[in-house]
């Protein structure tokens, strides 16, 4: 059904483009600088990648590769993401094609988690250590040089320092989601995998965490996040990843995924001085589909949005109409998904 | 929606068929008005449910195999006794003496079945509690009309009322054939009634301990399978303990383990309602007042209910 | 942080993770148990009653096994089925370093347990010292047979607990008692062996003799080690969406 | 002790939507006192300080409960369905005290927990029914009353199935039901969407919704998640470190900033440029760029510049408060809404007993 669009199956995969918005508050405390991935290799990389178990197909023949900068990792219940990351963590074999971390194949091969931070959703940490014994505990299986002071500073990046000597288990549910990153950040990897990793936190530690990915991705790290909640993904991810019954559905900035849906109309609100003459005045150019005047103002559904885009301020001016409002009423990435998973 | 036209809008004139005019009603979000009954309806309620839920009535066919499986067992005896009886009567005076043989009076009755009771203590308690704890099911409950206490009354309630359906069964089964098989209805009727008490004291007894046994078990293992082996150890072993100790021991040390096993206990006063030897080498070794046994089997009753009440009351729902 | 400090982290969580309140509780009450039936038999007993064949009959088949078997298929069975198991396993480290930390924690714990039991049950029964030091020795020994093959078992299926109830109940218990041949497989023949061939007892029994004990011990210890690691470095995290 | 922050509730217009619900008298035509009320309410656990001196009332409405971890949110929830005790201070429910009214109040309040607390073997209808009756509904009654919640919440056929089969957002549906099933006056959702995917919280939003404004059964929806609250809500009740926060309306915590972004498809720098010369400062914000407008001929000036330099005009939207603002320690908390008098809000971290 779609090949009303072409999707760009990109042979040579955009590197993920550097993260154009400023990295916006905080600034997480220097870190040491990042060992370098395997030259020219991808920090995340699927080749024709699928899985099954007996005929019940979860991943479908996927091909990706994530370089720096934060990607989503969006999809329905049971489309296969978490067959996905557990793939990328190494934890489960592909039954067909490659999957490599920094350039080395992830199954069997324990030495790519010197380069990899995890961050699963379904393991439990254990109650009975606490915050700070935990994060020494993964410290030292890192073979860390100093795991006192790394744990020290990944507790301190996910403002963990009041609760570090109370087990985990008085830890309420956003607490344990920070002590597991901090367990997964502790060595300081280039490449990192979450699994819906804000799960639980309140308002101010999502804002705090969110920072957080986002300064680490500035620092040129690899991050790959899987999340339910698309107000979260838009503002942290540079790109998505849409899985929908085991196949990629769609990749890249969402914006320009919703611009190849071509065969979705664009439907605008405007709020102006005079609705009904300004929609007079837009009728006539070709490039609307279709208006409607009610409570929530002028819904205009246009076919070509560039050039209605430039023709609203032009007819506006023309027919001396005042504009207060222009809205794109379904470029949300809400939008985008759920036309995506609909097909 | 469309106009609110009010609900069940009069019928026209024309004898009450489909209304001429055509009326569309409001589906909406109706507000209960009906009766609400409170606290002491929801309790016996639940103590109901607890007693289908104990005999798999409202589940799955699987859920009814066990309990009426066990029941079933416990039936069979009660039908042959009441079979030779009456072939027994039937053959006159050779009859009585075979009468009298039958292995199967109303005081033996409930050693006979003993074992089938701890199955089906030990079978279906977990089957009631557990599942609640594991499943968080708690938070529904006591989220609603119910007191803590409530819950705890009513499951533990309605499990010894499902007991004693399982063990007053079979004594009903022989009440009746001995009635029935006699020549003399009236005269039969006449010589069994005082027996009645016995019988139903000792049902009750059976019931409440065997119930707040199983159910304490199981109010603190909600794994179902670890619950079924507990209730199991906690009725079978000290028994064994007993026998031991009654064998090895000569000192009185030996006397006091009878009455931490359940199984000697209800022996015991089995024994004294119906005024026969009590068959259980324990229970005689000992040799302890008829009173100190009912005080334990009462003791440990309340004793069990306090643990429960005090566990369901400081659980985290 | 050499091999051996890596080994240490990993034990020294696995012996806090063993040794929660709860199943330290039940444990002890289980090693408590020959005590209760020394103190019984010796307070309220006349007679002194065959001290070897009680501590035979609870030590080495009830005791040890049933203490191994908690403790081998929950040290690392418990933490693959609950997901912690995910913490060691996404380090870069060999994957025996984790089977043999496992090991050596599960085979301590069991063995200080069924120890202790041993020597107190064996004073209260008034054992002399020498059988006393044998089946001390025969129990660590034992200890760590059984919770090396505990541990394998219970990476290669989750069913650890069910398979290693029906080793020791079926084939060291009855079927031991008809088919004289799984003599050869049985831990608990072999433990036997080890502390007869220390202190040999009054009546010759007709078990594995010490040869034959310590090769199967061997066999088991070394088998149950690389085995569980081959596993463990292929074991794969179930299902998921 | 923080000024209680007592905030009638009128019908507001939001985000262009018209709330639903006004202040309507309830069903007895009595005037509607505060639904919930709490007084200098306080609970401490050993170690822990989970609710400190709290005094807010709630109006019937959509109320969004927000809160750092281990704020008392669900210490709260749990306080107003008289399942705990109280350390200190008072709370009504319904004009009903807590704290020795638990059983009635529990007549009239809906729960839906937070985790799955469903058992598997049974089928909708039977546990939905039970739970009717353990409500104190008579036997036919929980009956009807079931079928019509579960037609409600969307389980049509699936009802007759075992839960246990059930997929995450029936499960929640469930959940729902069975704490709608007693018609109650006033709804507790512990965090409703928690779980679900992006199509399943889209439709739980939309029922809560509904069941608020359609049903007009007061909902009370403690949750973490900001965007859900400033989509469904009608007020916000906010605790940090178990302390009053925020108690306001949403309309007056998401009241436009009098900024407006302006986004077009590519040349913001020209459009800037041009738009300083005409006297509008601009500061770039993301994609977009913010102007300060305040009156109707600023609207013509980003209008026409815009057009003079032949832009593809794609947003033009006043940018508006968000509730992200309460809680980011940069931006100070504006006082916002009639009288909410807010406490001063606690650094994170810091502070006895502060447990986020």
């Amino acid at each position: 059904m779609n090949e009303t669009h072409e999707t760009r199956q990109p042979g040579a995969a955009p590197m993920a483009s550097p993260p154009d918005t400023a990295a916006p508050g905080l600034l997480a405390p220097p870190a040491p600088p990042a060992p370098p991935a395997a030259p020219g290799a991808f920090g995340i990389q699927l080749d024709h990648a699928s899985r099954w178990y007996g005929n019940v197909v979860a991943v479908n023949d996927i091909s990706f590769s994530l370089g720096p900068g934060v990607t989503g990792l969006l999809g329905p219940n049971g489309a296969g993401k978490t067959t996905i990351l557990h793939m990328t963590a190494g934890l489960l074999a592909p039954s067909t094609g490659r999957v490599t971390i920094a350039g080395e194949i992830a199954w069997r091969n324990p030495s790519i988690y010197r380069r990899l931070g995890l961050v699963p959703e379904r393991e439990a940490v254990p109650g009975h250590l606490t915050g700070r014994q935990y994060a020494e505990f993964n410290a030292r299986l890192h073979r860390l040089p100093d795991p006192r002071a790394a744990a020290a500073r990944a507790l301190a990046t996910v403002d963990l320092e009041a609760a570090a000597d109370r087990t985990i288990g008085t830890y309420s549910k956003g607490m344990q989601q920070r002590a597991k990153i901090a367990g997964g950040l502790v060595h300081d990897p280039p490449i990192l995998l979450l699994d819906e990793p804000f799960n639980g936190m309140d308002p101010r530690q999502r804002l705090h965490m969110i920072d957080l990915l986002r300064a680490m991705a500035s620092e040129g790290r690899t991050i790959l996040f899987s999340s339910h909640i698309l107000e979260e993904v838009e503002r942290l991810a540079d790109s998505i990843l849409v899985i929908y019954a085991g196949r990629l559905a769609a990749w890249g900035d969402f914006r320009q995924i919703r611009r190849l849906m071509t065969d979705r109309p664009r439907t605008i609100a405007i709020h102006s001085a005079d609705d009904r003459k300004l929609a007079t005045v837009l009728m006539p150019d070709e490039s609307v589909a279709g208006v409607e005047l009610g409570p929530a103002g002028l819904i205009v559904r246009t076919g070509d949005g560039e050039r209605f885009a430039r023709l609203l301020p032009k007819a506006a001016r023309a027919a001396g109409v005042t504009i207060h409002e222009v809205l794109p009423i379904d470029e949300s990435l809400e939008r985008v998904f759920a036309y995506l998973v609909s097909r | 929606m469309t106009g609110d036209v009010p609900a069940g809008a009069a019928p026209t004139a024309n004898g009450g068929g489909a209304p001429s005019t055509g009326s569309i009603y409001d589906l909406g979000y109706r507000h209960y008005d009906g009766p609400r009954l409170g606290r002491r309806h929801a309790l016996v309620a639940l103590m109901t449910y607890t007693i289908r839920t104990t005999y798999g009535i409202g589940r799955g066919g699987r859920a009814k195999i066990i309990p009426f499986g066990l029941a079933a067992m416990g039936i069979v005896p009660a039908i042959v006794a009441v079979a030779i009886l009456a072939l027994a009567r039937q053959a006159g005076e050779a009859g009585q003496l075979l009468a009298e043989a039958s292995p199967l009076r109303y005081d033996s009755l409930y050693g006979a079945i003993a074992q089938i009771v701890f199955l089906f203590c030990a079978a279906q308690a977990p089957e009631l509690l557990g599942k609640d704890q594991r499943y968080h099911v708690l938070s529904l409950y006591f989220s609603r009309a119910l007191a803590r206490t409530d819950y705890v009354i009513a499951r533990v309630g309605g499990f010894a009322i499902a007991i004693l359906i399982l063990v007053l069964l079979p004594q009903a089964i022989v009440f009746l054939g001995r009635i029935l098989s006699a020549p003399d209805i009236v005269a039969e009727l006449g010589d069994n009634l005082p027996v009645l008490p016995a019988i139903i004291g000792q049902g009750l007894l059976t019931a409440g301990l065997l119930g707040a046994i199983a159910v304490t078990v199981s109010a603190f293992t909600p794994r179902r399978a670890y619950a079924t082996a507990a209730i199991i150890a906690v009725i079978v072993i000290p028994p064994v303990i007993a026998q031991i100790a009654e064998q090895v021991a000569r000192h009185d040390l030996a006397r006091w383990t009878v009455l931490a096993s359940a199984q000697d206990v209800l022996t015991a006063t089995n024994a004294w309602l119906f005024d026969v030897r009590p068959d259980s080498d324990p229970v005689r070794a000992a040799a302890l007042g008829p009173e100190i046994y009912f005080a334990t089997a009462i003791g440990a009753m309340v004793v069990l209910g306090a643990i429960l009440l005090r566990r369901y009351q400081r659980i985290s729902a | 942080m050499s091999a051996v400090s890596v080994i240490w982290t990993i034990a020294q969580a696995t012996f806090r993770a063993l040794l929660g309140r709860r199943r330290t509780i039940l444990m002890g009450l289980l090693a408590l148990v020959p005590v209760l039936v020394a103190l019984l038999s010796r307070v309220a007993g006349d007679g002194v009653a065959d001290d070897r064949a009680i501590l035979d009959l609870l030590i080495i088949r009830t005791v040890l096994p049933l203490t191994a078997l908690v403790f081998g298929t929950t040290a690392l069975g418990s933490e693959l089925d609950d997901g912690t198991g995910v913490a060691l396993l996404t380090k870069p480290i060999p994957r025996w370093h984790i089977v043999l930390a496992k090991i050596v924690v599960a085979g301590i714990v069991t063995a200080v347990f069924t120890a202790v039991s041993a020597v107190v049950t064996g004073i209260l029964l008034g054992t002399a010292g020498e059988t006393l030091v044998a089946y001390v020795v025969g129990v660590i020994v034992g200890a760590f047979a059984y919770a090396t093959a505990f541990v394998a078992v219970s990476v290669i299926t989750t069913r650890a607990l069910v398979v290693g109830l029906v080793y020791t109940l079926l084939w060291e218990g009855w079927l031991a008692g008809i088919l004289p041949g799984t003599k050869s497989l049985s831990l608990r023949e072999a433990t036997l062996g080890v502390i007869d061939a220390v202190s040999p007892p009054a009546v010759v029994r007709d078990g594995l003799d010490l040869q034959g004990s310590l090769t199967l011990i061997v066999v088991v210890l070394v088998a149950g080690s690389v085995l569980g690691a081959m596993r463990l470095a292929r074991y794969q995290v179930k299902g998921g969406d | 002790m923080p000024v209680g922050a007592v905030v009638r509730f009128y019908e507001t217009a939001r985000h262009g939507r018209t709330a639903g619900v006004s202040l309507a008298c309830d069903r007895y035509s009595r005037p509607v006192s505060p639904l919930v009320s709490t007084a200098s309410l306080t609970k401490r656990y050993p170690g822990v300080t989970a609710l400190d001196d709290l005094s807010v009332d709630i109006e019937p409405g959509i109320v969004g409960l927000v809160g750092s971890n281990g704020a008392g949110k669900s210490t709260l929830i749990k306080i107003l369905l008289g399942l705990i005790d109280v350390t200190s201070g008072s709370a009504t429910v319904l004009d009903l005290d807590v704290r020795n009214e638990g059983p009635r109040i529990r007549q009239f309040v809906g729960y839906m927990p937070e985790h799955d607390a469903l058992p598997p073997d049974l089928t909708a209808t039977d546990l939905v029914t039970h739970l009717a009756r353990m409500s104190g509904l008579p036997a036919n009654g929980a009956r009807e009353r079931t079928a019509e919640v579960l037609r409600h919440v969307g389980l049509y056929e699936e009802r007759y199935r075992a839960i246990g089969g059930y997929s995450t957002g029936m499960k929640q549906r469930v959940k729902l039901a069975q704490a709608l099933v007693h018609d109650p006056k006033l709804l507790l959702l512990d965090e409703p969407t928690n779980g679900l995917d992006p199509g399943g919280r889209d439709e739980m939003l939309r029922l809560v919704e509904r069941t608020g404004h359609e049903f007009g059964i007061a909902i009370i929806v403690a949750s973490h998640l900001l965007g859900e609250i400033e989509r469904v809500c009608d007020f916000l009740v906010a605790i940090e470190g178990g302390r009053l926060l925020q108690a306001a309306p949403l309309g007056s915590l998401t009241g436009r900033t009098g900024m407006v972004a302006v986004e077009v498809e590519d040349g913001e720098e020209a459009l800037a440029a041009a738009l300083a010369a005409r006297g509008l400062p601009v500061t770039p914000d993301g994609r977009a760029l913010l102007v300060a407008i305040d009156s109707e001929p600023a609207y013509d000036v980003v209008r026409d510049a815009i057009a003079d330099l032949g832009l593809a005009l794609v947003r033009l939207e006043p940018r508006r408060r968000s509730l992200e603002d309460l809680f980011r320690d940069d931006v100070p908390s504006t006082p916002g809404g009639a009288a909410a008098a807010t406490a001063t809000p606690v650094a994170p971290g810091s502070g006895p007993g502060a447990t986020s």
